[in-house]
């Protein structure tokens, strides 16, 4: 297609998407009408063509696949696009999930649609850009300008305290990133290239890997968010739009994630078992302080934001055991997750919707009025626990049984996380869905239409698929992680060599 | 005691610091600012032709006759602002260069 | 070396000076009627030097008057940048002038002049051509900066501008004297050649001197002080003009005296350029965000941003140079864009100008409203626009040249200076629209589209530029 | 210092007292002269009651003003005040030190003597601008002002005129100058032919440097009273008047030697030949006197406007001119500078 | 250094006489005269009225311009001076190098002719 290949075309037609709905003129409903359809055809149509990139790829090679490269800025640096298998399923979650954030916001957004449109469309693009990319210079790029259409999101979309939300977003992330620039451009001194495939291969001096790793760790645990820079989450997913949110905590969340999977642990290996009692530390406070503090919240969002970072300390801790389990548990819990949580804030949106309010006190009783959203609501509720038959079992599952593997203390406290996960995901629903109707706002509130349940269905489909057959995310995967060990292991200090070589199936 | 390129050296900073302190220090009077500029291209200039002679290379002078030249349009310029200022603000103390702050 | 005294080696100064003269006597003969013929020749004019700049002599380099003009691509790539900021600055300028009553047909000729100023600062050879182009240029924007001559703030701001000027010229000159005397020469590969083995105080001295003199005209701590002034002060189109075309000959300049003449002592030169940078980009970055006043704010991140440039300086490689290309390049579009943009913003023929001005700008003027924004995320530098670029590539260079210090505060100070980039993005995108602007005029317009568009474009298509840059940086070492 | 040079160093003193008595002296004569003439012209007779002929005119006018009272203006600058009559007449005679009177008769026999010559009568409008600051008063303040533009105005004049000399003679020593204008065409070889327009401009332009009629306009005494003298009496007012005409002798000189050959005979052949040099430049002196006594009794006052108008727009680009065809006719005749 | 220091201490001797003579007439009425100061004939001399402010005042810009206007021309003469006495060693270059700044100067002199700078009314 025009000499590019089909990972260029993910990238490009979101952008034709907004090309299209730059050229309508006119403020009118059909023409908004018209634009709305016009992102949900792109983002549509990218997913299918992301389909078609998913059965070209071969899971059972490390390799990087659906290669394209071209000249671009010269002196190393490429446009190099490629996927393995930890970037492949993320490419899919996001091609997947953007679809239903447009759907979501089909009514709940009706001032400057068509900005909004653009900056989804130019978002998914950007997403795409940074699971795709090989070059770490045009990860960069892509990953820093997601920025950009997000902060507009939450800025103009948002609640009441958008611009506090928005700025701290944007400087928190950008002050990670820059850092972790700083030592892409040591790496890119280093190597001569930006390129992650010669990158991935370079030898870098043990000493100057711990540097690199804190910086590229000071951007990822930003992004993850980990504590204790988990700071603007809450924030921005309060008061982002429910589209923002389900994108913030689908995808966005996962960069961090995605990025220590994709350089910090193979290009920086010993540092990273280093690090690892760090990571470890950090993860376990998230995951109990994050999960207490979600417990004492008033505010649904922020509720389900905390539960995420909880669940992302579920990831760093995965990733951070460094053994096949762990690794592969974390990404199939970031997929999980992307697919519950974002389930769960166009659940909130749908309550939001109707009653423009997300205190929790303002609701209860809901069950009466909407029996289909209380079954919506409690699968997903019971899916971000972690019931297993639900795909948020498997990657805690996994996550855990590594933890347990490498350092049983971590693992208990996690197990306790899981438990304060029950308390204050069944807290929130009872509160909400349970107990007497008694609000006289609530009693003619309607339940889920049509659109709506088109909305969630086919991520409860899903959920529930994934919860019983984890295979294809797993199987997707396993080539990479199992290259990614072979790194990992060469790299690990004796003792850990040992003990990893004693849980290598 | 023999004139040596030192002195002529000493001299020009001497003319230098003066030239500089009064643009930084006076809070007088503008004019006195132009002046202090001329003095301090007076000093560059000297240094220009003590080195000019002592290395016995043209250039110096050379170059000081630019000096001279555009210290003159420098200087009428200095003056047309000034008069344009004053024609403003009627005044032309130093401390009544305060419109903007900040 | 036999004295090669081609006029094509000064062609495109040459011709922006035959251009001025014979403008002035359309301007002397016609009368003051004669102020918009006059600025579109002079517009034509400066299009004529640049495609002189870009086609005389390509790719070589070549010396002379007996050394004292270089031409190579370095200078032929700050020239180009140069006369660009003066060309765009010019076309913006027109319907500005006009509107406010001071359309006199000496602007486009001051204009000229200075910016022949910068092509002779740009391709000196030594110090003499050095100081001539450096007067050239400021003479001519000290009159350019109290045009407005019935206004107290322009004529103030000249007055200062000016002083200080005045004060940074003698300083520059001081400085070139010590050098000329202890090295014995002017020129720089003489004075480079001096320098071999042959550590010299006096030089070291005269190094300080010229520095403090370059540091005023790329308004750099600690000599910035007139910037903001003068940019509040100056009518506006001045002020762009001040933010850019100047600034390229500047920090052009600043490169090409430390790089070739002074190889000898970069360890002394380079703690100098990093002690302005470092004091530059913190300054800037801090001082910016409690401004009200747009072009004010502008100042400060000029300060800023030459801070950032001079990082790339600070490397003293050719990766660093390269660097400064780069960043200089993106600069010149960005500020032309910003500027484009607040002489857009007018209400009922009044101009104003500060920040709370934009509100909701994206609901009264989305198309200006987005290319603001992209040249406040190009400032913040944020990909994947220029400034990232720009970015990237100094820090980069420091990186190199192991000055990591630097460049962890390059990054800290970009992270505070890209909270007032987004304040202006916030204003308007997130605030409730305030009265909407006039129609800007077509040419504003343009170079605001242009800027914008830019701005994402080189994204896509960085070839000419980086490779345009790569050849430059090459041809200075 | 060895004593062969404190004997010269004290002979250069003697050298210098005796020529700056003797141009004082001469300078008493022209003043008589200027009156003798002006009287003549108007048919009357001029002074001629001091000494024989009134000769002695002169110096019974010293004499009157050193026994004057001295008056300080209580609102003068009084350092200032005092200063200015110095530095008048201290430049004045001062420009005679580099004048060559004949064959290396010159007290300093300078290689820059033109640039001293321009600079000390640049500086002279010091003087004038001293005075009338000082003052404190307002015609003297005015008239000063006037004077220092007129004297700027056309200094600018002179300095291209001097260039077409320059050009010419390839040095900026006076004697060399001279020199340059010896050749067997006598008095048709000196620049005044070929340079005629330049002569005459330098002529009417030192009329003005001086401030003197027909633009005397700082001493307009209907407009002016006495001009930046006003608030001068006694000798002060004297070196005032003093360092005028001195200043005008040495303009008168420098004409002698940049148009008129200096100290050459006019007919280069004995017996003329034969005169001492210095005799020539004298009378030369006195002819360029007598013509500037003559302009005074016959024009009539500029107006200022006229003044500056004929400075910046008829001598100026006249000059201007002037230089480049000269210029040009040397370079294409190749010319000239004769000591290169 | 010492030869040209020779030749121009005539130079600082004869200045130095003319001062004295300058200054020694300056100070003989001070010595030799009456003095008989009274505030009438201390005060500023103003056509018989008595002066009414301070004489320092504001005056027409005009002499600002001329005053420029000097400073100007009177240096491009300082560039003519060398210029004119090697004239012969600049050649055909420095000729025209010449040439080209007087016509620059002359389209700078043109452009004041035409604003009005020379106008004195």
């Amino acid at each position: 297609m025009f000499g590019f290949g089909i990972l260029s075309g993910l990238i490009a037609i979101p952008l034709i998407g907004v090309l299209f709905i730059l050229a309508l003129r006119g403020d009118d409903e059909a023409t908004l009408n018209n634009a709305r359809w016009a992102a949900l055809i792109a983002s549509a149509v990218t997913f299918v063509l992301s389909l078609v990139a998913w059965s070209r790829f071969d899971t059972g090679t490390s390799a990087f696949q659906l290669l394209e490269s071209r000249a671009w800025l010269g002196g190393g640096l490429g446009y190099k696009l490629g996927v393995d298998g930890a970037s492949m399923p993320f490419i899919l979650l996001t091609t997947f999930l953007m679809p239903f954030c447009i759907a979501s916001a089909w009514q709940a957004i009706h001032v400057r649609v068509k900005e909004f449109l653009i900056c989804f469309l130019v978002l998914e693009a950007a997403l795409i850009g940074i699971f795709s990319a090989l070059d770490i210079v045009l990860f960069y790029l892509f990953f820093e300008g997601s920025l950009i259409p997000m902060f507009l999101i939450i800025g103009i979309w948002g609640g009441q305290r958008r611009i506090y939300a928005s700025m701290k977003f944007f400087l928190y992330t950008l002050l990670g990133s820059l850092l972790m620039l700083l030592a892409i451009m040591k790496m890119y001194g280093i190597a001569g290239t930006t390129d992650i495939t010669v990158l991935l291969h370079t030898k870098f001096p043990v000493s100057l890997q711990y540097w690199l790793w804190l910086a590229f760790f000071a951007s990822f645990a930003v992004k993850m968010p980990m504590w204790p820079v988990h700071t603007w989450l809450p924030d921005a997913h309060v008061e982002a739009p429910t589209a923002g949110s389900v994108v913030l905590a689908g995808i966005l969340l996962k960069l961090g994630g995605y990025g220590f999977i994709r350089f910090s642990i193979p290009m920086f290996p010993e540092a990273s078992h280093y690090f690892a009692p760090l990571v470890f530390a950090l993860s376990v406070i998230a995951i109990i302080y994050t999960s207490l503090v979600a417990l004492v919240q008033e505010d649904m969002k922020k509720l389900i934001a905390y539960s995420s970072i909880a669940h992302m300390g579920f990831v760093t801790m995965g990733l951070f055991t460094l053994t096949v389990q762990g690794i592969q548990g974390a990404i199939f819990l970031m997929i999980s997750h992307g697919l519950v949580s974002g389930a769960l804030f166009l659940c909130v949106g749908v309550v939001y919707d109707r009653l423009h309010t997300r205190e929790i006190a303002a609701y209860g009783g809901l069950v009466e009025r909407m029996p289909k959203y209380a079954v919506i609501m409690l699968f997903f509720t019971m899916a971000n626990i972690g019931l297993p038959g639900t795909s948020g079992f498997v990657g805690e599952f996994l996550t855990m049984l590594a933890a347990f593997q490498v350092n049983t203390w971590v693992a208990l406290f996690a197990t306790f996380g899981t438990i304060l996960s029950a308390a204050y995901a069944l807290y929130l629903y009872r509160r909400v869905v349970f107990g007497k109707l008694e609000k006289a706002s609530l009693r003619s509130i309607l339940d889920l239409s049509a659109r709506e349940v088109a909305i969630l269905a086919p991520l409860v489909l899903l959920t529930l698929y994934y919860g019983v057959h984890p295979q294809p995310i797993l199987d997707a995967s396993q080539a990479t992680v199992d290259g990614l060990m072979k790194t990992i292991t060469a790299a690990a200090p004796a003792p850990v060599k040992a003990a990893s070589a004693a849980v290598m199936p | 005691m023999a004139v040596g390129l030192t002195h002529y050296l000493i001299v020009a900073a001497i003319l230098f610091t003066l030239g500089v302190a009064g643009i930084i220090l006076n809070r007088k009077n503008i004019i006195v600012i132009l002046m202090s500029v001329e003095l301090i291209l007076l000093a560059v200039n000297l240094n220009l032709v003590a080195f000019s002679a002592f290395l016995g290379d043209l250039t110096g002078q050379v170059f000081g006759l630019l000096v001279l030249t555009v210290a003159a349009a420098e200087s009428a310029i200095g003056l047309a602002i000034l008069v344009v200022f004053y024609r403003n603000k009627g005044t032309i103390s130093v401390e009544d260069i305060n419109t903007m702050r900040g | 070396m036999p004295v090669d005294y081609s006029v094509s080696l000064v062609l495109p100064a040459l011709i922006l000076g035959l251009g001025a003269l014979a403008l002035l006597m359309v301007g002397a003969f016609r009368g003051e009627k004669s102020a918009e013929l006059v600025t579109g020749l002079a517009i034509a004019v400066i299009g004529f030097a640049l495609l002189a700049v870009c086609y005389a002599h390509k790719g070589d380099t070549l010396q002379g008057y007996d050394g004292a003009v270089v031409q190579d691509n370095f200078g032929r790539f700050m020239q180009a940048l140069a006369l660009i900021g003066s060309f765009a600055t010019l076309i913006m300028a027109i319907p500005f002038l006009r509107r406010e009553g001071i359309h006199k047909f000496e602007f486009p000729i001051l204009i000229l002049l200075s910016t022949m100023g910068m092509l002779v600062l740009i391709s000196a050879g030594n110090l003499i051509t050095l100081y001539l182009g450096f007067e050239l240029m400021s003479l001519a924007l000290y009159v350019i900066a109290a045009f407005h001559r019935d206004d107290v703030r322009a004529s103030e701001a000249g007055l200062k501008y000016f002083v200080l000027g005045a004060l940074s010229s003698g300083m520059l000159l001081y400085g070139a004297s010590l050098i000329y005397g202890f090295a014995g020469t002017v020129s720089f590969h003489g004075i480079a050649t001096a320098l071999v083995g042959h550590q010299s105080i006096g030089v070291v001295f005269g190094l300080v001197f010229l520095s403090a003199g370059l540091a005023f005209k790329m308004s750099t701590v600690p000599f910035h002080m007139w910037t903001p002034d003068v940019y509040e002060g100056a009518p506006t189109p001045v002020t762009a003009f001040f933010a850019t075309a100047p600034k390229m000959a500047a920090v052009a300049v600043a490169v090409r005296v430390m790089i070739t003449a002074f190889p000898g002592i970069a360890i002394e030169w380079q703690q100098i350029i990093i002690f302005i940078s470092i004091c530059s980009m913190v300054l800037g970055s801090f001082a910016a965000i409690g401004q009200t006043n747009f072009k004010r704010l502008m100042a400060y991140s000029a300060i800023g941003n030459m801070g950032f440039a001079l990082t790339g300086l600070a490397a003293g490689t050719e990766q660093g140079v390269y660097g400064v290309l780069i960043y200089m390049s993106a600069y010149l579009v960005m500020t032309l864009g910003t500027f484009a943009a607040i002489l857009s913003m007018q209400r009922k023929g009044k101009a104003v100008e500060t920040v709370a001005d934009l509100a909701g700008l994206s609901q009264t003027n989305p198309a200006m409203a987005f290319f603001l924004a992209m040249i406040m995320f190009s400032l913040a530098g944020v990909p994947p626009l220029a400034g990232f670029f720009a970015k990237f590539y100094v820090f980069q260079a420091a990186i190199q040249a192991n000055l990591y210090f630097l460049a962890v505060i390059g990054v800290l100070a970009s992270v505070v200076a890209a909270f007032y980039y987004l304040r202006i993005v916030k204003m308007m995108y997130f605030d409730a629209p305030a009265e909407s602007f006039d129609r800007p005029d077509t040419a504003v317009r343009a170079v605001l589209a242009v800027a914008g568009l830019v701005m994402l474009l080189i994204v896509v298509y960085p070839a000419p530029v980086v490779e345009a840059a790569a050849a430059a940086a090459h041809s200075l070492f | 210092m060895t004593d062969g040079s404190a004997v010269s160093l004290w002979l250069k003193l003697l050298e210098s007292v005796v020529f700056a008595a003797l141009v004082l002296i001469y300078v008493a004569y022209i003043l008589y002269a200027d009156r003798k003439i002006w009287a003549a012209v108007q048919l009357r007779r001029g002074p001629n009651v001091v000494g024989p002929w009134g000769l002695l005119q002169s110096f019974a006018d010293f004499a009157k003003f050193a026994l004057k009272e001295p008056i300080i203006p209580a609102g003068a600058n009084k350092g200032v005040f005092l200063l200015a009559p110095v530095v008048t007449g201290t430049l004045a005679i001062s420009a005679f030190a580099v004048i060559p009177v004949n064959w290396g008769w010159a007290i300093a026999d300078l290689n820059v003597g033109v640039l001293y010559l321009f600079a000390v009568s640049s500086l002279g409008v010091y003087g004038v601008i001293m005075a009338g600051w000082a003052s404190n008063s307002k015609y003297p303040f005015l008239s000063a002002l006037r004077s220092a533009a007129q004297m700027v105005s056309y200094e600018v004049s002179i300095g291209f005129v001097l260039v077409t000399v320059l050009l010419c003679a390839g040095s900026l020593n006076l004697t060399d100058i001279v020199m340059a204008q010896n050749s067997s065409l006598g008095i048709l070889g000196w620049y005044w032919l070929p340079l005629l327009p330049m002569f005459v401009i330098f002529f009417i332009s030192a009329l003005a440097e001086t401030n003197r009629s027909p633009f005397d306009l700082v001493e307009a005494e209907s407009e002016l009273v006495a001009g930046f003298m006003t608030e001068y009496s006694a000798t002060p007012y004297v070196l005032f008047m003093l360092g005028e005409y001195v200043a005008i002798v040495s303009m008168c000189a420098i004409m002698s030697i940049m148009f008129l050959g200096g100290w050459l005979s006019p007919i280069p052949f004995a017996p003329f030949t034969w005169v001492p040099g210095v005799i020539w430049f004298l009378l030369k002196t006195s002819f360029m006197f007598f013509l500037i006594a003559m302009v005074k009794a016959f024009v009539p006052r500029y107006r200022y406007d006229q003044l500056m108008r004929l400075g910046w727009k008829v001598f100026l680009p006249i000059s201007l001119v002037y230089v480049v065809l000269v210029a040009a006719f040397l370079e294409i005749t190749g010319m000239g500078g004769q000591f290169h | 250094m010492p030869g040209l220091l020779d030749q121009y201490l005539p130079l600082v001797i004869f200045i130095a006489v003319s001062a004295v003579i300058a200054g020694a007439l300056l100070v003989v009425p001070f010595i030799v005269a009456f003095q008989a100061p009274d505030p009438e004939k201390l005060s500023a001399y103003e056509c018989g009225f008595n002066a009414f402010d301070d004489a320092r005042m504001k005056f027409d810009v005009r002499f600002y311009l001329v005053a420029l206007l000097f400073i100007i021309f009177d240096l491009e003469v300082a560039f003519l001076f060398p210029w004119a006495v090697a004239f012969h060693d600049v050649g055909l270059f420095g000729f025209w190098s010449m040439m080209g700044f007087l016509a620059v100067l002359t389209i700078g002199f043109m452009y004041e002719w035409n604003k009005g700078a020379l106008e004195w009314d």
